[in-house]
């Protein structure tokens, strides 16, 4: 019995050192309030008070925000590749152009002048500092620029300054520089771009790098070097003290910071599964997280946070596969006859009761869209303006009888009008989440209720994402989403030439429209004349229907009371300098 | 008894007085031991006999009290040892009479030895949990016991594993495990049955050997009646749990009285005598669970079995000097207490 | 005990060496190559995509990218994660030591709860303990670990507030201070004690079997009828000898563990190895994912190597010269 | 007719007879592995260099202590190893190295009987199947016919014809030994191994069994190969006994020269050191010292002179030869 006693202790030492560490947890939680002892820099506040918090704005304390998917570690804008990684970056850094709730560019600290959108001139705030202490200066954009711009860049924004005069040759090593880039001054700078667009200013890249600390570093070896995975540094209200890869970064105010005041004195970000986040809401462990649309529902009772919303840039589809794409010669060769009937894909369009669907599988927080450009975007078309086809089984069946889609032998399904039996294949892509086999199947319930046969399969995402972009056969219609970024430009998810175009639309006079909308010599720089070709494009997409638009997404929110100062538009959120936490 | 009888004088070592020793099967006791009443003098060794499942082997386990917990347990009787009854006593007073004062020798030394102990700690494991003596001192004297057994190299042996011993080394190590701590009684439970016969020899002579030296009394069990002949000096033969026969060992031998003792000894072939055809027992022992309560247990084998042999349970009767039988053959020379004793139990 | 172990050692070469080429033929046989984390996304000029793809050795005869890869292996070049655009080698080590710890203790956790209940049910079989020892050790067993996982850090993190409910660490504590170890330690043992408390119940139930069936053995009556206490009976003599195909186990642990972490590691957000595969796997990080795929195979063949080396230890009949 | 004569005109009448049996120079080694690359470092030399004749209806005892290959020399002679040396001859014809469909038809003639009955029954088969498995291997019957004749056999051999319908299970030790004698006879075979037949069984029984094997020789004309480490068990059931030390026999005798007269020293301890139900005789026993050595290294020279109480330095040199040194009687030791 001597040893079974001896392990008996050790157990209970463990449960004993267990609680231990629990009180030691309870200690370091209250560290994160403001210490009494330190001056309160109260009086300067901030007007803006939208957020959970009520009242003034306060300085000091800890604010822990969460993030539901761990970072990959790339923590610098020119070598991220996923949003988590873009959201921690956002805590440090700062574009040089920011976009408004319009999604219009806005200076920040770059303010820009233009005759013809082809030669641009930059003037850059005076006395931004990096974190290490140097100070911003125009140098530093060409840094990065001609750093993505270098053969040896393994990122993915090349594409963000070839259309930069000179870039290139650059790339291809015939120049030592960038021609189209002059650098005036330490504050001054002359971007000279290869044609003028329309859209040149929102496709150029607006992040610095700190030339001083990364200079001496080979293109090649940069991202992974200890600026961009383990010290990165930033111009932002908060520099980064402390990453534990995959987990948790510590961010602490940097007093330094340009644009003003800072609030808060450390921002914790911190990864929480999703199985945890109302958990760790519900108990204050986390501030603020974006939430799943499945979350939604758990979070909005919880009496110490609050939910906020805003519009998202992501859209749902079921696309057909209406042709076969050609890699080489960048077009579509050939045409699958199966959906080609434009009756038959109205007809489909209006068997679905997308409201339905949405709020069974987004609780809510997502809209029906009829067209593919997110209605937060200047150049969406409104719904007045578009076939909203709502929810109608009888008008699905009447254009079916229409087209010869009719039951010949009596199944109780439709057979196609050669009397051969019709089924809709349609694909899902499968991950671990249980709920999409489900909202598949929905979706062919629908089909099923107009008279047309279907069959759902589900791919794992990998092969299903290669399965389309490769054409394979197997995939006839296919569920899908795209997210758009700010340039309101659809053409390369739309054009005919274009890889993205994954149901293989070709439409000459669509494709004409974005072609125009993009020519200067069009369009010059009104606004309201792009608007116009948008809108008229949207009209005949909305037609021709090659996809079937379902919903866009909004963003979801979760935010502790405590938390004030905290404002979302379609952009995202204002600067984290604004936040604040309230005791 | 007779007082002729040289060991009659001498107090009892052990006295074993209407053991009934039963099992539990399917939930239900079974007696594997009926009865069983017999004395162990000092110094002497007394042979138990019998076929597989005639109890013998039950019986020793129930004087050490070493029936398997919650399975096997003494139902009656007493077992008194220099004169105490230990049937009752609690599991660790116990221990400080089992290889103390009582040890244990088993047939299987490979099995009985712990494979992953040295040989030298678990020699020295008795000496410690008796005596209080440091670990140095009680190393030491299982290398003088090893080679006090006959085990060349007892300073290296000490060191080495069961497995890496043979047969015979192994019973040797027994051996010494089990006087290591001088006791009185050495209870041998088929202890040569695994070996050869050469090797046999050997332990016979080493366990003689050490009966003389140290004045040990042994049970020896065994099925073997020619071991029985070479060491001991009286016999008991079991049969299906109880006594038949008891006597000293040139009395049995030259004068068996039961017809089973009889029939047991014609049935092995010896190399002393050319016979043809062995004498055989037809029939099977009546298992545990359907033992017969009235008769002779042997009757439905029995070449000579009367009538009344299935209708009254023949008891312990004497047959001649020092010997006793449990025959209805001999019902005439028993004295006439057991008699009436007899006649009273087959009355009830 | 040295050249078994060499000779051992040695014996696992033609094994990895089979084990490499059936996971580089299962990563080039996946759909599509980790082409899209190495070539900018944005152009899909095939001209590009061909001049990366040559550039990259994709269109090298497949013995030859096998050669190159494994010669690069060998010499410790992993090859670069096409997601975390760093060697594959440090991404790995970087995780290495959070498994390992979580691994280790949570096997400490099965071992002392395993021996603490097998001793007891293998003591006194059958009776209520036994029973309710074995009900809780099969619940234990049939929780998908997920359910284990959300239920542990609900019930022991946000209700009675005893553990952290995620992350390897609490980062505001100074790296390397005695306050830093505690943290690890607090927030290791949630995770360590869902992930043991799923192999728990089969060591638990070998150890009571074993134990009952020792208890039966004739060396038990020996040491009984040596005076030996029943306690120590157990204790030492039944226990030395269940131990031994205890360590069996150990062998399949070392990499099932890892594997077993995958859930745990994601629930837990406790970077480690397990999450880095599910990672690798989603991403087609084929690089990454082919250097984990061969560290687990090696963790398995050493793992075995260990558990016969100790196997030899704990057993003296198949102690090696 | 008294005993001794009826076993005087047995050996007289053997005499005359065929050899059935006939072994020569019979080597079957185990490989040893080891070292670094687990090659074959050594041979266990199970039976090395064993020469004995049966003839037809004669039972030849081997006996021997454990490991001292009898049960091994019985298993290569019915071919169930390879002899990696030496001549068997069986009715004449060598069978040494004959495999497949060959040694499935000679195997029809020599037939073994295990010592533990329980274990070579397979508890899943109805004793009828057991019995009537050999007999369909070789040739097609009658169903109801091979029945008959099943149940003929298991009257035979002392079980009720019910047996035929029973499991294995369902018998006590004795019983499922007749039922391994009464496998064994139901192909009608010339020779019959007995490997410890006795050896798991009580002693009432063991004497039935013996019986009844003693019977069946002389109802069908069998010739045994009877193995044991019970002396005076082989020395009941054998015209000739061999006696085996560390792979080698040393010494061939009738039984009863064997028991008058052993020769070789091995031969002497053995018989000396068995216990004899007889208080009457007190014998002087001649306690060998220590073990059998390891067959896998044995000792150089004759195989007993590590314990041998008379050996020779000559003895540590040379193997001596198995001779005749009286007409029917061989041994092998320097002494003769």
């Amino acid at each position: 019995m001597k040893k079974n006693k001896s392990l008996l202790w050790l157990f209970a030492l463990i449960l004993v050192l267990s609680a231990f560490l629990a009180a030691c947890g309870g200690d370091d939680g209250e560290t994160t309030t403001p210490d009494p002892a330190e001056p309160a820099d109260t009086e300067e506040t901030d007007e803006d008070t939208e957020g959970a918090a009520e009242g003034e704005a306060q300085a000091g304390g800890t604010l822990v925000y969460g993030l539901d998917a761990p970072p990959e570690g790339l923590f610098s804008s020119a070598f991220y590749g996923i949003a988590t990684d873009a959201e921690v970056i956002g805590i440090f850094d700062e574009p040089l152009i920011d976009y408004n709730e319009n999604l219009e560019p806005v200076p920040n600290i770059a303010s820009w002048e233009t005759e013809d959108n082809k030669a641009f001139t930059f003037k850059f705030e005076e006395g931004v500092k990096w974190h290490n202490g140097e100070e911003l200066t125009v140098n530093d954009w060409v840094f990065a620029l001609e750093t993505i711009a270098s053969p040896d860049y393994d990122g993915p924004r090349y594409t963000n300054v070839s259309t930069i005069e000179g870039a290139e040759a650059f790339r291809a090593g015939e120049a030592d520089s960038i021609s189209g880039i002059e650098v005036v001054s330490d504050y001054e700078i002359n971007i000279t771009f290869d044609e003028a667009r329309v859209n040149n200013l929102t496709n150029l890249w607006a992040y610095a790098l700190p030339e001083a600390a990364m200079g001496d570093i080979p293109v090649a070896e940069m991202s992974a070097s200890e600026f961009v995975i383990t010290n990165p540094i930033g111009i932002g209200p908060f520099k980064v003290d402390k990453i534990v890869q995959g987990e948790s970064v510590e961010f602490s105010k940097f007093e330094d910071y340009w644009n003003g005041d800072v609030n808060l004195d450390k921002i914790v970000l911190r990864v929480v599964d999703n199985s945890s986040v109302v958990g760790a809401l519900q108990n204050g462990d986390i501030d603020m997280i974006s939430l799943q649309p499945v979350s939604g529902p758990e979070v909005e009772p919880l009496e110490n946070v609050e939910v906020i919303t805003y519009p998202g840039l992501s859209y749902y589809y079921v696309g057909f596969k209406l042709g076969k794409f050609d890699n080489e010669s960048q077009t579509i060769v050939e045409e699958n006859p199966k959906y080609q009937n434009k009756q038959l894909r109205q007809a489909m369009m209006y068997a679905l009761n997308r409201q339905e669907w949405v709020d069974a599988f987004f609780f809510g927080y997502a809209n029906v869209v009829n067209a593919p450009v997110p209605s937060s975007h200047w150049n969406s078309a409104d719904d007045s303006e578009l076939n909203t086809y709502e929810y109608d089984p009888e008008q699905a069946k009447t254009l079916l009888d229409e087209a010869g889609y009719v039951d010949q032998d009596g199944d109780g399904f439709r057979e196609d009008p050669n009397g051969d039996e019709f089924v809709v294949k349609f694909s899902h892509y499968a991950t671990g989440n249980p709920t999409f086999e489900s909202r598949a199947q929905a979706i062919t319930q629908y089909f099923e209720e107009v008279g047309l046969k279907s069959e759902l399969e589900m791919v794992e995402v990998n092969l299903y994402y290669d399965m389309i972009e490769k054409d394979d056969p197997a995939i006839e219609t296919f569920f899908g989403g795209w997210g758009t970024g700010a340039d309101p430009d659809p053409s390369g998810l739309w054009k005919a030439d274009q890889l993205w175009n994954y149901p293989r639309y070709n439409n000459p006079e669509a494709d004409k429209l974005l072609d125009d909308a993009l020519n200067i010599d069009i369009v010059g720089t009104d606004q309201d004349k792009r608007t116009e070709l948008y809108i008229e494009w949207q009209k005949i997409v909305n037609e021709d229907l090659p996809m079937l638009y379902i919903a866009e997404l909004e963003e979801i929110v979760a935010l502790n009371n405590r938390v004030g100062g905290v404002e979302y538009d379609v952009s995202g959120s204002n600067s984290p300098a604004e936040w604040f936490v309230t005791e | 008894m007779s007082a002729k009888n040289p060991l009659h004088n001498q107090t009892p070592l052990l006295q074993v007085e209407n053991l009934q020793t039963g099992f539990k099967i399917d939930g239900d006791f079974y007696n594997a031991v009926e009865g069983v009443s017999f004395e162990v003098k000092r110094k002497q060794i007394v042979g138990v006999v019998g076929e597989s499942g005639c109890g013998k082997s039950v019986m020793s386990l129930s004087i050490m009290q070493l029936l398997p917990p919650g399975i096997g347990k003494i139902r009656g009787g007493e077992v008194k040892f220099e004169g105490q009854n230990i049937s009752e006593l609690s599991d660790k007073k116990m221990n400080s009479i089992r290889g103390k004062d009582i040890s244990m020798i088993f047939q299987e030394p490979m099995t009985s030895l712990n494979p992953v102990f040295t040989i030298g700690y678990q020699i020295e494991e008795v000496i410690l949990n008796h005596e209080k003596i440091s670990k140095k001192e009680a190393r030491l004297r299982s290398v003088s016991l090893l080679k006090s057994v006959g085990i060349p190299r007892a300073d290296k042996i000490v060191e080495e594993y069961p497995h890496q011993l043979s047969g015979g080394m192994r019973q040797r190590v027994m051996i010494a495990m089990a006087i290591a701590c001088q006791p009185k009684l050495l209870i041998a439970d088929e202890p040569t049955t695994a070996l050869d016969v050469t090797v046999q020899a050997q332990i016979l002579d080493l366990l003689k050997g050490i009966q003389e030296a140290n004045d040990m009394a042994i049970i020896l069990i065994t099925h073997d009646l020619g071991v029985v002949a070479e060491i001991c000096d009286e016999v008991l033969v079991m049969y299906a749990g109880k006594i038949v026969e008891r006597a000293t060992v040139d009395e049995l031998f030259n004068n068996p009285k039961h017809p089973y003792t009889d029939l047991l000894m014609k049935a092995i072939p010896r190399m002393d005598q050319d016979v043809e055809v062995l004498a055989t027992i037809d029939g099977l022992v009546p298992s545990v669970m359907n033992m017969p309560e009235v008769g002779c247990r042997f009757s439905n084998r029995c070449p000579a079995a009367m009538p009344s042999c299935m209708t009254v349970t023949p008891r312990l009767g004497e047959v001649g000097d020092n010997h006793v039988a449990a025959c209805l053959l001999y019902e005439n020379s028993w004295p006439a207490d057991a008699k009436s004793q007899r006649e009273g139990a087959s009355m009830a | 005990m040295l050249k078994y172990s060499i000779r051992r050692l040695l014996g696992m070469i033609p094994m990895l060496i089979l084990i490499s080429i059936v996971v580089f033929s299962l990563a080039k046989l996946m759909p599509g190559d980790s082409l899209s984390g190495e070539i900018d996304p944005n152009n899909t000029n095939p001209e590009y995509i061909a001049e990366m793809r040559e550039k990259l050795g994709y269109n090298d005869p497949l013995p030859v990218q096998y050669f190159n890869w494994i010669t690069g292996f060998v010499q410790g070049d992993f090859g670069k994660s096409t997601k975390y655009k760093r060697p594959a080698f440090d991404v790995i080590m970087e995780k290495v030591p959070n498994t390992l710890f979580l691994g280790i203790m949570s096997l400490i956790i099965t071992y002392i709860l395993a021996f603490m209940m097998g001793m007891y049910s293998g003591r006194k079989p059958y009776t209520l303990g036994d029973n309710a020892i074995a009900g809780i050790n099969y619940i234990m067993l049939a929780i998908p670990s997920f359910v284990a996982a959300v239920f542990a850090i609900y019930f022991f993190a946000f209700n009675l507030n005893w553990f952290p409910f995620g992350g390897s660490v609490d980062i505001l504590v100074e790296t390397g201070s005695a306050e830093y170890y505690l943290s690890r330690l607090h927030h290791v043992l949630l995770p360590a004690l869902v992930l043991g408390a799923m192999s728990t119940a089969s060591y638990t139930q070998f150890l009571r079997n074993d134990i009952i069936e020792n208890s039966r053995k004739d060396f038990v009556r020996t040491a009984r009828a040596k005076g030996t206490p029943i306690k120590k009976i157990y204790n030492v003599h039944i226990l030395r000898n269940s131990i031994i195909p205890l360590v069996t186990f150990l062998g399949f642990d070392f990499a099932a563990l890892i594997g077993g972490a995958i859930i745990t590691e994601t629930i837990f957000t406790y970077p480690g190895i397990g999450m880095l595969f599910l990672d690798s796997v989603t991403n087609r990080d084929y690089p990454t994912l082919m250097a984990l795929t061969m560290l687990l195979s090696f963790l398995t063949l050493a793992g075995n190597l260990i558990a016969d080396l100790l196997y030899g230890i704990v057993d003296p009949r198949i102690r090696l010269e | 007719m008294t005993t001794r004569d009826f076993i005087q005109e047995r050996i007289d009448s053997l005499e005359n007879r065929d050899v059935l049996l006939d072994v020569q120079n019979l080597k079957t080694y185990y490989p040893v592995t080891g070292g670094f690359f687990r090659r074959t470092i050594g041979h266990v030399k199970a039976v090395d260099d064993v020469s004995f004749t049966i003839r037809k209806g004669e039972t030849l005892g081997l006996v021997g202590e454990s490991g001292c290959g009898k049960s091994t020399t019985g298993r290569t002679v019915l071919r169930l190893m390879k002899p990696t040396g030496g001549k068997i001859l069986f009715e004449g014809q060598e069978i040494t190295k004959i495999s497949g469909s060959k040694l499935q038809r000679a195997r029809r003639d020599f037939q073994m009987v295990f010592q533990d009955p329980y274990a070579s029954l397979n508890p899943m088969q109805m004793v009828g199947d057991i019995i009537a498995e050999p007999i369909l291997n070789y040739e097609k019957r009658n169903k109801k016919e091979l029945e008959q004749e099943i149940k003929s056999l298991l009257t035979r051999v002392g079980l009720p014809e019910a047996a035929y319908y029973k499991y294995a299970h369902e018998f006590s030790g004795g019983q499922r030994q007749r039922i391994g004698i009464a496998r064994a006879l139901a192909l009608n075979p010339k020779l019959i191994v007995a490997d410890e037949p006795v050896s798991a069984l009580d002693v009432s029984v063991q004497s039935q069994v013996l019986n009844l094997l003693k019977e069946l020789q002389i109802e069908f004309d069998l010739t045994y190969l009877f193995i044991a480490h019970d002396l005076s068990v082989v020395k009941h059931m054998s015209d000739r006994i061999g006696v085996m030390y560390l792979g080698s026999l040393v010494e061939v005798a009738s039984n009863r020269d064997l028991y008058k007269e052993p020769l070789h020293p091995y031969t002497q301890a053995l018989i000396s050191a068995i216990p004899e139900p007889n208080t009457a005789i007190k014998k002087e026993r001649i306690v060998l010292e220590g073990d059998v050595p390891s067959p896998q290294n044995p000792p150089t020279g004759c195989p007993f002179h590590t314990r041998c109480p008379m050996a020779m330095e000559i003895c540590s040199k040379e193997k001596p030869p198995l001779k005749e040194v009286r007409p029917g009687h061989h041994v092998a030791c320097v002494l003769y």
